[in-house]
């Protein structure tokens, strides 16, 4: 904490100061900036306790009461069937996979990277990871036909000497999708200390109790710096491959089966990058909402952030797009003779509007308009878009599975899929998503003071003649 | 012969000839009678999730008054060598049993995450949507060889291995052989035009193993290379044909 | 006290504990110490967990195939067929495999009933048996009538012998299953063409071409299984080359599916077409054309029916030049007002082909030596009628009904509901609430047929003379009692001359006293007396000749007389000619109560559940029809209500129905499913004096209404919807 | 918030009085007290409608196949009908109190309602005769049932017991091996 950042005068510098807002060269002092996260926190109206309650009467009747209706009744009432064996329970899963990769996209490879203007909203990004997880394990084990068996799936010694089975994509997934949960919820962790630490010893009651036991003791010696500066620096760099392997993986259940449309060896890395829209969108839409809710957030969330955010979405497209493309002409080419029947099924099916809304909110959406930076850098169009983005996924998801497993190799079974009770149970995830981050965001800073307050020692605005530039001090 | 394991046991296998079938679906309920396959009623029925072991296909060709319906077909698990349904399980509920050469599902294993169905090119595989129960005086008609399957079950036809591993025992607690067609399937047992004929691949004399070296032998989407053990007689039947 | 608590205790931990266990493990219940009631006695032939089985014969429709049923521990397991059977040699049908639920079906009669005051009322045997016996012997015997199915059962043979006894009229039997497979037209035809009252039996087995005329005989006409191995013998070539099969049918039934070629003749018209094709057959071999085909005009046949002339000849030339070439008449192409016609030109062409008693020709089966005076056929319609017009003016005072559904089953045009009004005394002996037994005052329930002693006589499909044998192959599951025993008691309860007619003390006794002639005769059974031959009789599923033996027809030369058809006629008004066809699952509509046959896809549409109405894809789109429309199906003698269902094998001029759905009454599984396209039919006669099924003419009109069909089939992958 | 924190304290007064200790000891110890014994008494022999003596029934000599006939053939052992009881036991004087039970069924023509004590789930098939004919005893399964009394059942025989017999005598041998741990032996 050798460097000192120097206010500087916004009169002198403004039009540079407007492009380096992201860098939020405006520094407050340390107490203050401590306050205005406690006091987001603390400030809570009542009409946060009515959402919150509305969401937990929602998440309570949509995701407990009906799926406990569902177990005791089976998989009947949801509306899977032959031959689309799996349905929006997949879907789901694979959507909240997608969600919980932009936190440790955004927050680790961005850290990785030392992209300064991650700094602030970190956090938000994080929470979904965990979050996020929590609902995609909830799907996976909404979709097993008899859930109460899941604890099979888990290697452990056992009274029938029988082992899970370790050729199946769908044993990797599980040990993925536990390894991701057990890292992100770390990672969530790690960066959470000193802020922790921080609300500790501004808090009283129940709370303080609460944060010490979390903050384990951290005081903020030089020691404890360097040390979780060395493990952030260790899980950041450890956490990117498991986030990539994660939804390589899921893909791989697709991928490794042996239908038309779904042999791809492309499909990691395009449900990477699917993954990676979905999520960057979903951290964009999040951001909107807690800058626009919660009090002194648009101090730490500014429209420079959206804009960077934005680049990166339109990026992600383009990306997402590249792989489509790949894929499709792939298949199409083939020539193979279902695969042919599956596109046609796709394109010119009853259910076309959805394949057509995903190429839309997919590419055209971002495409056309976050070339604009206005656009990009209000927040209310970003959350349009990103909400797009995110429909358009989830019928990236809709397509590749329900759609897609109408059609097979045997077209007497060929039936189409229709939602039964998957739709109140993903309308409770979302709820339950929703509510988690809400109660999240009254215990936890939503943005990493210490962080901020990082990035605006390391940085200082220097005159070199007549140019202003961003020096950067190294922090170690 | 590389796999010391082809050895053991008996390679069964079934041959059904596509010019003989009817498709009277004798087959189909005698499946059912005999493997306690539940009845799911009309609702569950029109929406793909009946719980037959075999179906009978058949496909239109032509315009009228040319019209035709395609032979029929009669699907079942195909018992293949290399099945698509085996590796997917994450909990060993599909299963190789290198004894029979058969795919068996084991049910009371099974979790339900059904991949195995996704997986298999013939669409074999039947799920448990519900606890379809019989009502009333009705199971007493359960057959107690096989275990009742309840919600969230994936099931498939066994090539009726309750009656093999039966058979088996007899022929061992009397110290001999089987006989080729000593023990068959429901299915076959009720084929009014015996086009389903069931027996031990292993036994080049076997009526079974005769048939699957007749000329019109093909296999179900035999480019996927599961090696399945059920073939099929296509085109006009050449029995008895001279040369 | 401490012993109560602790078994209490234990009780109810280990029903949490069995619950925990049911839960994790699946699988049903998990049956932890359950108690199990070992045998106070061990009964002979019984071992433990192991399964017996029992020969007896399947009785869900006349065929008379034996069947073998495993059964374990008492219960009834699983049906198959007993391989040593004449008629099926161990084969098994959909009907056959399903009996099963028919036994153990949730909604039988459970106990005799008596209608007391609009209720129904369980009573004891002991009062039905007063009841029996005050209606045979309260009224005068013309007044009583039976009223029996169509198979040709002990039961038949006792009743008969029961009114023969009292001096009233013999009983009738009827059922629509012999109604679609024109039995009484068939018989008549064949007594005119080959001189015998008999049904004949078409040898496919040995043919190499065959021409079946409607006969729908892969599914349900006279005896599918014993059709079934023919056919698979003729396509195996027994006679050095596969066989071709023929089927000329308005509507492309699972016959004609399984068949080489489909022709789709105009209804009525199938007997014209057998006669162009004897024409050009006798044409095509030469020689002087015989007298029976000198009037026949090609041309014109090609035009009523809509087969092209060039058709017809090279049709004729595969005839002609077939080695054992066989015509089969039957099903609907003798439903028509020249039905006896159409049968006599399909007999007369396997007259013109030489195959009268031929291997790959016509047979007549010969009936085994058991109550001979009693009467070979089925009756017919006119019959009926006559029995109906005699309860509408009163003059039945009891009428007993077994084996037959009439209220579902007869036309409703024949009005035998209302006439059931003018009945005093209804006693039905109906195993299953059917509509008839809902309208009768009393229900006396027989057993079902796995329950039951008899034997039943196999009228065709067998290579010889067959008596197929029942017995029980499980004690009664309720408390029912065979009709053959409760008349028996009744007319011993009665005494007097009736007493000394029918004199047997029980149905086995009947039974082993009609079986006596048969003891001396050269059959599968070897036995000195009749204890050991009834024992046989039982193992063996029945007794059958020792040798393989067809009666060949003595022809009186029918080809010398010229044949001629009338127009086909039809009854009411309408664009469409019905094509009403049993259901090949369901059959007479007995099994609709059983739940795999309802889920049972039927063969060529895949629907189960349901009833659906046939029509051409091309006539749907000109209604502006699609799948799962609900149309209204009018006749002028009635109307029903069902999805409709776009066949691509069906006349455009034709629409067609399948019989068997459309109770109002049968049970949970039957009632209130589908509809009955028996309220459709006219009442045109065939000149044998049956029913002309397939002489009605209809109206469609749209309801506007959907109601979606459960069929197995993908419309996606089978009509390429959504994928154009 | 005040009254938060006034709960929170109260629950930390009441942790430093030893009564709260006491009784949540206790809780802990009846709550391990009820799972030990329901785990216990799964294991327990159910109680049987009379305590047949199998002691004094194999010390007279009696062998085992002779009450379980369907041991060495078929699937089943099978429990005795109350006709083979009776055979020996009509020529003696019953007079203990389990005998009184068997001479009521005996009279009464009733089937006698054992409870049998080893069992497996539905969906296990096992039989008898493979094992009989592949030289088992009954007491490797079964255990010391000669000295017993009522059958006791043995804890813990699950399918990994099963499949240790099982690997360890096809060791070695691979078409055995491939036989005695095919699923389908004993599920279907």
């Amino acid at each position: 904490m050798a460097a000192t950042a120097k206010p500087i005068a916004p009169a002198t510098h403004e039009e540079h100061a407007e492009s380096r807002q992201h860098l939020m060269l405006d520094p407050r002092p340390r107490g203050e900036m401590n306050a205005m996260v406690m006091e987001s926190m603390h400030t809570t109206s009542w009409k946060f306790w009515g959402i919150a309650f509305l969401l937990g009467i929602v998440v309570l009747v949509c995701l407990f009461l009906a799926w406990g209706y569902m177990i005791s009744e089976g998989l009947g009432v949801a509306g899977v069937n032959r031959p689309a064996y799996w349905g929006i329970f997949l879907v789901n899963t694979v959507f909240w996979i997608g969600i919980s990769h932009a936190g440790t996209f955004v927050s680790a490879l961005l850290r990785v990277f030392k992209a300064e203007f991650r700094r602030p909203f970190t956090r938000a990004a994080e929470l979904m990871t965990t979050f996020g997880l929590i609902q995609a394990g909830l799907s996976i084990f909404m979709h097993m036909g008899r859930v109460w068996l899941s604890y099979w799936l888990a290697p452990y010694p056992n009274a029938r000497g029988l082992w899970p089975n370790f050729h199946s994509p769908l044993a990797w997934d599980f040990l993925a999708i536990n390894t991701y949960l057990l890292a992100s919820t770390m990672y969530l962790f790690l960066p959470l200390i000193p802020d922790l630490a921080m609300a500790r010893d501004r808090s009283t009651g129940w709370r303080k109790v609460v944060y010490r036991v979390l903050a384990l003791g951290f005081r903020g010696t030089e020691g404890e710096w360097a040390h979780l500066r060395t493990a952030m620096n260790i899980f950041a760099f450890a956490i990117l491959p498991v986030m990539f392997s994660v939804h390589t993986i899921v893909a791989w259940d697709f991928a490794a089966a042996s239908r038309p449309g779904w042999s791809s060896t492309i499909f990691g890395p395009y449900f990477v990058v699917g993954a990676l829209h979905s999520g960057v969108a979903a951290v964009a839409m999040v951001l909107v909402v807690v800058r626009g809710t919660m009090k002194n957030m648009k101090y730490f969330i500014r429209a420079e952030h959206f804009d960077a955010i934005g680049k990166l979405m339109l990026v992600i497209s383009m990306g997402w797009a590249y792989f489509f493309f790949n894929d499709y002409l792939v298949q199409w080419y083939g020539g193979d003779h279902w695969t042919h029947t599956l596109l046609a099924w796709h394109e010119s099916g009853p259910l076309a509007w959805i394949w057509g809304l995903m190429l839309v909110c997919n590419v055209a959406v971002p495409w056309f308009l976050l070339w604009n930076r206005k656009i990009r850098s209000r927040p209310g169009w970003m959350f349009v878009i990103g909400l797009l983005i995110n429909v358009g996924m989830w019928c990236e998801r809709y397509v590749i599975i329900p759609i897609s497993l109408t059609i097979n190799r045997m077209p007497f079974t060929w039936q189409s899929y229709r939602p039964g009770i998957e739709i109140v149970l993903g309308i409770g995830t979302l709820a339950f998503f929703i509510l988690l981050y809400m109660l999240a965001s009254r215990l936890v800073p939503l943005v990493p003071v210490w962080e901020v307050q990082e990035g605006q020692m390391a940085h200082s605005l220097r005159k070199f003649g007549r140019k202003t530039v961003v020096s950067v001090s190294e922090l170690e | 012969m590389s796999n010391p394991l082809e050895e053991v046991g008996h390679k069964w296998g079934m041959v059904i000839d596509q010019d003989l079938c009817t498709g009277c679906q004798a087959c189909v309920t005698a499946c059912a009678m005999e493997n306690n396959i539940a009845f799911v009623g009309e609702q569950d029925a029109a929406y793909g999730r009946s719980l037959q072991w075999i179906r009978v296909e058949r496909f239109w060709e032509g315009e009228f008054p040319e019209v035709k319906s395609t032979p029929f077909q009669p699907v079942l698990c195909q018992q293949c060598g290399q099945a698509p349904c085996e590796p997917v399980c994450p909990v060993y509920a599909s299963v190789h049993s290198e004894n029979q050469q058969i795919n068996i599902q084991v049910y009371n294993r099974c979790v339900g995450t059904r991949y195995c169905a996704n997986n298999c090119p013939y669409q074999a595989r039947v799920f448990n949507w519900r606890d379809y129960r019989e009502p009333g005086p009705l199971d007493n008609a359960l057959n107690p060889d096989v275990t009742v399957r309840r919600r969230g079950i994936m099931e498939k036809c066994t090539f009726c291995v309750q009656r093999i591993v039966q058979g088996e025992d007899t022929a061992r607690a009397e110290g001999r052989q089987m006989a080729d067609g000593e023990v068959v399937p429901a299915c076959a047992q009720a084929c009014p035009t015996e086009a389903i004929v069931f027996g031990r691949l292993d036994d080049p004399d076997s009526l079974v193993s005769r048939l699957k070296r007749d000329g019109r032998a093909v296999q179900l989407l035999e480019e996927l290379g599961t090696q399945p053990s059920v073939t099929y007689l296509k085109g006009g039947s050449s029995y008895g044909r001279n040369g | 006290m401490t012993e109560k608590l602790s078994r209490r205790d234990f009780l109810k931990l280990t029903a949490a504990g069995a619950g925990a266990t049911a839960v994790l493990t699946g699988c049903g219940p998990a049956s932890r110490y359950v108690v199990r009631s070992p045998y106070a006695e061990m009964p002979e032939y019984t071992y433990n967990g192991q399964s017996t089985f029992y020969a007896t014969t399947c009785r869900e429709c006349p065929a008379g195939c034996g069947i073998v049923v495993r059964t374990h521990q008492g219960r009834a397991l699983k049906i198959e067929g007993n391989p040593s059977h004449p008629v099926n040699l161990g084969k098994t049908c959909s009907r056959g495999q399903a009996a099963l639920q028919g036994l153990y079906n949730p909604d039988r009669v459970e106990a005799p009933q008596a209608l007391a005051a609009g209720d129904r009322q369980e009573i004891d045997w002991d009062r039905a048996i007063r009841v029996v016996r005050e209606a045979l012997i309260g009224n005068r015997p013309e007044e009583i009538a039976f009223l029996l199915g169509p198979s040709p059962d002990h039961l038949y043979d006792l009743v008969s012998e029961i009114m023969r006894s009292l001096g009233g009229p013999a009983p009738l039997c009827y059922g629509t299953q012999a109604l679609f497979e024109a039995r009484a037209t068939l018989v008549q035809a064949t007594a005119q063409v080959l001189n015998r009252t008999a049904l004949p039996f078409c040898d496919l087995g040995g043919s190499d071409v065959a021409f079946s005329f409607g006969a729908n005989f892969l599914e349900t006409w006279l005896s599918p299984l014993a059709y079934g191995r023919g056919f698979a013998r003729m396509r195996r070539g027994q006679v050095g080359r596969r066989g071709f099969l023929v089927q000329f049918e308005p509507r492309l039934s699972q016959t004609g599916a399984a068949a080489d070629e489909w022709i789709a003749v105009a209804p009525g018209t199938e007997g014209l077409v057998a006669l162009a094709l004897g024409r050009l057959v006798a044409e095509a071999r030469g020689g002087l054309v015989p007298a029976a085909y000198r009037e026949v005009d090609v041309a014109t046949a090609a035009e009523a029916s809509g087969v092209p002339e060039g058709t017809l000849t090279r049709l004729a030339g595969i005839f002609a030049n077939a080695e054992h070439p066989l015509a089969v008449p039957g099903g609907a192409a003798l439903g028509h007002v020249n039905g006896l016609e159409a049968a006599r030109a399909v007999l007369t062409l396997n007259a013109l082909a030489g195959n009268l008693g031929q291997p790959g020709g016509v047979f007549l089966t010969p009936v085994p030596n058991v109550h001979p005076d009693s009467r070979r056929g089925p009756d017919t319609l006119v019959e009926i009628n006559a029995l109906i017009g005699r309860m509408r003016s009163g003059q039945v005072k009891a009428l007993f009904v077994h084996g037959i559904n009439p209220a579902f089953e007869l036309p409703a045009a024949l009005g035998f509901t209302a006439a059931l009004e003018n009945v005093p005394q209804i006693i039905s002996f109906a195993s299953f609430p059917d509509e008839t037994a809902l309208l009768a005052d009393y229900i006396f329930p027989d057993h079902t047929p796995l329950e039951s002693w008899g034997y039943q006589k196999v009228r065709t499909g067998s290579d010889r003379a067959a008596l197929s044998g029942a017995q029980p192959v499980v004690v009664p599951f309720h408390n029912t009692r065979a009709t053959v025993d409760v008349l028996l008691a009744a007319i011993q309860a009665a005494g007097g001359d009736l007493a000394a007619g029918v004199p047997y003390s029980d149905e086995v006794d009947f039974l082993q006293q009609s079986l006596l002639t048969l003891v001396q005769e050269a059959g599968n059974i070897a036995a000195p007396e009749i204890r050991t031959f009834m024992t046989q009789f039982q193992q063996y599923g029945g007794w059958w000749a020792a040798e393989a033996g067809l009666d060949a027809p003595s022809t009186p030369a029918p080809l010398e007389r010229p044949l001629r058809l009338i127009e086909p006629e039809f009854a009411g008004e309408g664009e469409f000619h019905l094509h009403v066809y049993p259901s090949p699952i369901l059959g007479d509509g007995a099994g609709a109560n059983r739940p795999w046959l309802q889920e049972t896809p039927d063969p060529m549409t895949t629907v189960m559940w349901n009833t659906w109405v046939e029509i051409n894809p091309e006539t749907a789109d000109e209604l502006g029809l699609e799948d799962n429309d609900v149309v209204r199906v009018a006749s002028d003698f009635g109307a029903i209500e069902a999805p409709v269902y776009r066949y691509p094998a069906i006349r455009r001029d034709t629409i067609a129905i399948p019989f068997g759905q459309g109770h109002t009454a049968l049970g949970r599984y039957a009632d209130g499913r589908g509809a009955n396209p028996v309220a459709l039919l006219g009442l045109k006669l065939t000149g044998a004096g049956d029913l002309a099924f397939a002489a009605t003419r209809v109206r469609l009109e749209k309801t506007g209404r959907t109601s979606i069909l459960a069929r197995l089939e993908s419309r996606i992958g089978v009509y390429g919807e959504g994928l154009e | 918030m005040l009254q938060r924190l006034k709960l929170l304290e109260r629950l930390q007064n009441l942790a430093r009085r030893p009564i709260f200790w006491i009784v949540t000891g206790l809780f802990t110890i009846l709550l391990a007290a009820g799972v030990g014994s329901g785990i216990r008494s799964m294991q327990a022999p159910p109680p049987q409608p009379l305590d047949f003596n199998h002691q004094v029934h194999v010390g007279l000599g009696i062998q085992c196949l002779y009450c379980h006939p369907g041991a060495w053939r078929q699937a089943a052992a099978g429990l005795p009908t109350t006709a083979k009881c009776w055979g020996c036991h009509q020529q003696m004087a019953n007079t203990k109190p389990a005998q009184q039970v068997l001479v009521a069924y005996a009279m009464a023509g009733e089937s006698i309602p054992w409870v049998p004590v080893f069992i497996q789930p539905d969906f296990v098939y096992f039989n008898h005769r493979p094992h009989i004919a592949a030289g088992l005893n009954c007491e490797n399964c079964h255990g010391e049932i000669s000295r017993q009394t009522v059958a006791q059942p043995i804890p813990r025989q699950n399918m990994g017991w099963c499949l240790d017999c099982h690997r360890g005598r096809a060791a070695g041998d691979e078409q055995m091996l491939a036989r005695l741990t095919d699923c389908a032996t004993c599920h279907r």
